[in-house]
């Protein structure tokens, strides 16, 4: 217990934390500060690149792991099966209506990849290793969730809400293909790759993460601030509990498929964390009448920043009384 | 110099519906359009604006001119995608220079 | 399609200035409007554009379709704002679907 | 509130000729405009996006708010630059606060 | 006097100093050379976070000096009390009304902060240390010369240009909260956080600084070709005179405080540096009738300048002469 | 023959050229990958300042060259001439006519600094030395051929083309701007330049080039995508031949001058490569009847991944068997 509260506070005294924090406090205090989008963008581009090149040169060194192909099948299955849970979990904790739980449970099967290289970085600082291909299971991860939802939505219903276009948007969307794309690059040029590009991708890696974390600070806090009144306490606690709830299930699938302690670590974090970029794009063009602002503002201001915070620490913890650190 | 009647039709609607509607003008035959960017707005679903937006998509602007007798194709094919969705639609008499392009 | 009358009011004013003009419109009742970018321009304070921008703020436009009763709601509460700023305002007839929206 | 007639024309012109076209505008008295962002469109040489573009000009949209009686020059400025080039011009009547500036 | 010269000599042939000249020449020239608007934010960002941070560590570094309070409180005097002697020279050296004396006054009693980081950049050549806390000394004088200079100008009238809203903007501008919130979170993660990030902020600092101040160079110099006859001789020798005469009031605030010699340079760089984003933008909602052109040439087309390429070397070389380097 | 194959394998497996095809991929299958527009020319200012930069540095280390003038003055010419044949080919090979061909030519005739950037750095990975001024070649190359392509077109008609505005335009471009002026400040500051910014634009080059790459994919798989029809058989062969073509003539210049290997090889990449920033702005102002789509797909569609791919290893190879590595 102890060493989970000395790691929590290690974690929330990084900066990478307090410059989420910052950007929170300057939306709320109604701030000017903004980062201009193409900015953010492109700092999402290079975490992008950079953390998928790194997973594939780590494929690449250990070779490939009989579990890779399970655990990509697991993370799919997870993507889908959660929003399930979600749903109910909603249903019980809050007065949505159908549609709309199903638009939230959405977000909660996917992943956020910032989340995820936020629980990277804190295994990194603690030393420990995790699978290399982790990064591939993030990308399964992002879209079966959405395909679940607008099952939950239209079950019994028409089916007319995917049309072919959509899917090419789900599956080819930037994230996935940057990510994959650049774990595939990864894996083909190795160490003599990762030799070229390292002091792009490696060193300053950690500290773009701070700008971005700012950037997305801002944009929580700002989304806090219109959402008054959106948010319910049964909303609030659904935010919360979910990813504890998640976590459990990635916990209980990482030690079925035996994956170290690193790559338990990293499958809870995935599960427990909530998608607030290509989920909300598919639901705006798919379920229209859904409200944005909940969705959103559960994913991004209420489960990231549990996740960046408590969560992670927390996930370590319960994870290694399991495999042992 | 020399103009001619034309109709301008300006579509606010959201950027992930962007290809959609540009693929059903296509459908109807309007082949002319161009694309602005908005960076934020307030409407019936509250206040939003690019660099503070949540999930960061956005509305565009997307501003149709054609001949007159076309408009009502036109609108009817933006209507089908704008329909379920957020958005604004509004027509506007103007006049065109080198009517022969449109 | 069944169109209804409406004004397009489109004001471009001074970036320091926008969240001014904005309340002012939100405290006139005005709920509906949409922000644009300006890159650059000319008027009685000469040329100028964002990237060469000194200061860097440079101006926008904010452009309300609102139905013709409450134009001049609008208008009194803009130039309340504009009064003293550079900026200039225009209106214009357009027609918008939906309106029951407005 | 009192209002003046005006004209609002707008152009929509290759990014490399922009500056032609304001110095063309310029040298016929026109002093006042705005340059918007066009971020892709569709026309009769195909369809084009900022952020897919090969060289990457794209197009802008030249805006000047004018007294009806100074139209017939503007044009004929603006015509001149824009005859052998991609581009649309249209007209429209609007109304001014604050004419004096114009 | 050699001394200085060979300092200013070194100081020009740095690729920061010519970089802004370069883009100054390219401006002048009519070049269509630009940086995208974003990309000059996402550089400024990236500077202010660098310093703030950096200050921050240097002050968990030392602990909290006894004289942190007192210079701040200096700082903020004189931010105060410079617009107030700007305004009498700008009378006597020039033909401004009141309303636009005043309005130039404002910018010479708030910073610069790129020209803080230049002074920064030489001291840091030059081997000398200096008070980490400089920066927020330095986010602190950034707002009271507004203040001054509105009383300046609604002395006997109406004093009704502030509303809380503009309050709000001033005091939670972008940069202070970016400049004091990375300060706090470098003085709370202290060297750890430095070993984190610090390929990020330290390492590139210099070569960013350089794309920073060319784009610099490419706004004053588009500046100065609109602003051909807004600078009368007058006004010019105040853009030159002013920064001496604010810098000997540095210098002895500074000695007064009992300053190292860099922290006495910083002061010295502080006061004659001149605002060209903060001040303009609340001058064009609180004083519209003002005329940017005359603020803005005067501030980044005379002030900025000078103060790069002699200034700080002078400011350093005087300084020295008081306290031995 | 080995040799060749095994570089340009190499070269194949590089993060920088897969980087490039991972872009192309996207762009084909129509993913909503994209990099910002201000990103990607926070890039292209990034990579010109440090090319020219280091350039600049190696010339204040080796001395002027008495070959420097005379490898300028050969750039010039090459690039005055290249279009000449380029025109001629395409009157063979294709059907376009005179107006368009002189537009595609122009191109020819002129540079791509970014196929420069990609055979520095093959050159660089293979140990291979080359004269620092190469930059300051690729600078004069990149306006002759314009003034080339317009004289074929206005032969006997009107040269009524050219007006003072574009010529200013064209040689203050941005990039030669920027890269002329890096160049110079690399020059005049040397070592002790770049030991001051030498951690941001050499040590992050390689990584910052895979982002630049991966821009250039997106956009020339887009610009593919919409050219289905526009390039004929004819077409293709001349975007491969040329490049072939050029080189040759740029080697046999090379040898003339006496350049060192890396220099000839330079050289050739040179003259291979086709302008699709600054020869298409100025067509468009000064040809506005010839079609963007033709000469934009050409050269960056076909010659550009071309030569990245094969054509830079193919040209070290043969220069090789004239100079000996
Ligand atoms: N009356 C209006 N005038 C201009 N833009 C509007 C108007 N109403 C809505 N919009 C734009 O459309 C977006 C969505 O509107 P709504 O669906 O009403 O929330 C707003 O955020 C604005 O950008
Ligand atoms: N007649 C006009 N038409 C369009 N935009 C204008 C006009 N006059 C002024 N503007 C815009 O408003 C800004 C400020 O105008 P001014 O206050 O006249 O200097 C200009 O820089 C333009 O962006
Ligand atoms: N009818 C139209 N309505 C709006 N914009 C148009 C129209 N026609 C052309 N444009 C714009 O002008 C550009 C060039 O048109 P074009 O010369 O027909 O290829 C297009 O890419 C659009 O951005
Ligand atoms: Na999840
Ligand atoms: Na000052
Ligand atoms: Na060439």
């Amino acid at each position: 217990m102890d060493g989970i509260l000395a790691l929590a506070a290690n974690n929330l005294l990084s900066p990478i934390i307090l410059s989420f924090a910052l950007g929170l406090f300057a939306a709320l205090a109604r701030s000017e500060l903004t980062i201009p989008e193409a900015v953010a963008k492109g700092l999402s581009i290079y975490l992008l690149f950079a953390i998928g090149f790194k997973g594939g040169v780590a494929v690449s060194d250990n070779g490939l792991d009989a579990k890779l192909i399970w655990t990509l099948v697991a993370g799919g299955v997870l993507s889908f099966v959660l929003p399930l849970i979600a749903f109910l979990l909603l249903r019980i904790l809050s007065r949505l209506d159908a549609v709309n739980a199903a638009a939230v449970a959405a977000h909660y099967g996917s992943i956020s990849i910032v989340t995820f290289v936020a629980g990277t970085s804190v295994l990194q600082s603690s030393g420990i290793a995790s699978e290399g291909y982790m990064v591939a299971v993030a990308a399964v991860m992002e879209a079966p969730a959405i395909l679940s939802a607008l099952w939950l939505i239209s079950r019994g219903s028409d089916g007319g809400r995917m049309d072919a276009g959509l899917w090419r948007e789900i599956l080819l969307n930037g994230s996935i293909v940057l990510l994959v794309g650049s774990f595939l690059i990864g894996a083909a040029t190795g160490q003599k790759g990762l030799s070229e590009i390292g002091p792009f991708i490696v060193a300053p890696f950690k500290g773009v993460l701070c700008l971005f974390l700012l950037d997305m600070g801002l944009v929580a806090g700002r989304g806090l601030r219109n959402a008054r009144g959106t948010i319910t306490i049964g909303l609030l606690a659904f935010g919360i509990l979910m990813p504890l709830i998640s976590s459990m299930i990635g916990l209980v699938a990482g030690l079925i498929l035996g994956l170290s302690l690193g790559g338990v670590v990293l499958l809870m974090v995935l599960s427990a964390s909530a998608s607030y970029i290509a989920v909300p794009a598919a639901m705006r063009v798919a379920v229209p009448e859904a409200d944005p602002a909940v969705y959103l503002t559960l994913s991004l201001g209420v489960t990231f920043p549990f996740n960046l915070t408590l969560g992670i620490p927390l996930y370590l913890a319960v994870a290694s009384t399991f495999i042992g650190g | 110099m020399e103009t001619h009647k034309a109709k301008r039709v300006a579509i606010i609607i959201e950027a992930p519906m962007e290809r959609r509607l540009t693929d059903a003008l296509a459908a109807a035959g309007v082949t002319g359009f161009s694309i602005l960017p908005v960076l934020g707005g307030s409407g019936k679903s509250g206040q939003w604006s690019r660099e503070g937006q949540l999930g960061r998509s956005g509305m565009m602007q997307v501003v149709c001119i054609i001949r007159p007798e076309r408009l009502d194709d036109l609108l009817q094919a933006a209507f089908k995608v704008v329909e379920r969705h957020m958005g604004v639609v509004t027509v506007s008499d103007c006049e065109v220079l080198r009517a022969e392009r449109f």
